[in-house]
């Protein structure tokens, strides 16, 4: 199935774009798609560990399981003000 | 109550915000803040920060911190605004204002918001300093 | 420190107030307050405040109160104005704006100011009601 | 010795007045002077009770003495804001 993955500040930066479509398997995990676009395991737990995640604008655990056309979001620690 | 919220890449004017946040004598508080980029943080000279928003989840979270708000405090009026894009030293990166019968509620309510803030709205700051550099913020650095 | 206190009979014009007090990126924050004659206290419909002081007490009182505040708080600037004589409903009766680089500092000298006032400043009000009477009001029974 | 004595709020409405120049023995206290300006002893001591005291734009307290062409104001409960 098709998800959405937008990212910002310094993981957009990271990853040179503010959005991500991607394939994932039926039923996978928020925290599954970590696996999905980091560079390597390494990388996927470290970002597990200091993101937060949305699912079309609400925030979720990062066991939610997935639906065709979400939109998820990775946060990065927030500083507005 | 009513609660205006917006994010924008125009300067902030705060005569129009205070302006437009001022009505009524069913209020005897009216209590506001501005947030202004500093010239310094953390000991480096600061020339401007880039901000960045998630904007549709951002509006619906500081909707929900208004709703709290008032829920706890009754506060009658509640209005936000941020500025997103680049912003020089000494611009206006934020402006709220809270309006209630008292003084007290309005204070605790105005601190509420801007706190929460800081903690819950997917809204991001990566200062540049004089020195070349630059730095994604996160709240625990905060400037205001 | 700069601060700036004036006790006027003039209306006071919030965006004039606003705008002198905001100047300079070496302050992140910057906290106002204005009280405002409400239409109603403890279940009485107000038709307006006669404000009394005492200027050169009042003057000197808030001088000090400033200075405590920036002792504690370290505030840039403090801005106070009160107005005297009678205003109607809906009228500002007070204006305070504190400057400082961070938010929490400007807050507290902000309310501090305000509740010392409310404590120590020779300023009286009697209010005016739909219902013909008048009464004088202790701080005890403050509206703002 | 001459003083002035400054009367605010209710004060000046109750003494329909908002100064008075008195003249009062020298080394007078401030607590005396109310003795001098109320109408009788039980309106003193009340005046007393609940109202404070400046000389020349300085609180002190009601055991000072005064001196010649001093400024008394008596401050009824303030109440600004």
């Amino acid at each position: 199935m098709n998800i959405s993955v937008l990212l910002f500040a310094g993981l957009r930066e990271r990853f040179r774009r503010s959005k991500m479509d991607i394939e994932v398997p039926p039923g996978a995990t928020v925290a599954e798609v970590f696996g999905f676009i980091a560079h390597d395991p390494e990388e996927a737990k470290q970002l597990l560990r200091c993101t937060l995640c949305a699912v079309n604008q609400n925030h979720v655990s990062k066991d939610v399981v997935l639906s065709e056309g979400d939109e998820l979001a990775l946060i990065p620690p927030v500083a507005g003000g | 109550m009513m609660i205006h919220i917006a994010i924008t890449q125009e300067a902030i004017d705060l005569n129009r915000e205070i302006s437009s946040s001022f009505h009524g004598s069913c209020c005897g508080a009216y209590a506001w803040f501005a947030g202004v980029v500093r010239e310094e943080n953390e000991g480096q000279s600061v020339v401007g920060i880039d901000y960045e928003c998630y904007e549709a989840m951002a509006k619906k979270e500081l909707d929900k911190i208004f709703s709290e708000a008032q829920k706890e405090w009754g506060i009658h009026e509640g209005r936000l605004i941020h500025r997103v894009g680049y912003l020089k030293k000494g611009e206006v990166s934020l402006f709220v204002g809270v309006t209630s019968p008292h003084r007290r509620e309005a204070f605790s309510a105005l601190q509420y918001v801007i706190d929460e803030l800081k903690k819950r709205v997917p809204l991001w700051k990566k200062e540049y300093y004089e020195a070349g550099h630059q730095e994604w913020i996160s709240c625990h650095h905060g400037h205001g």
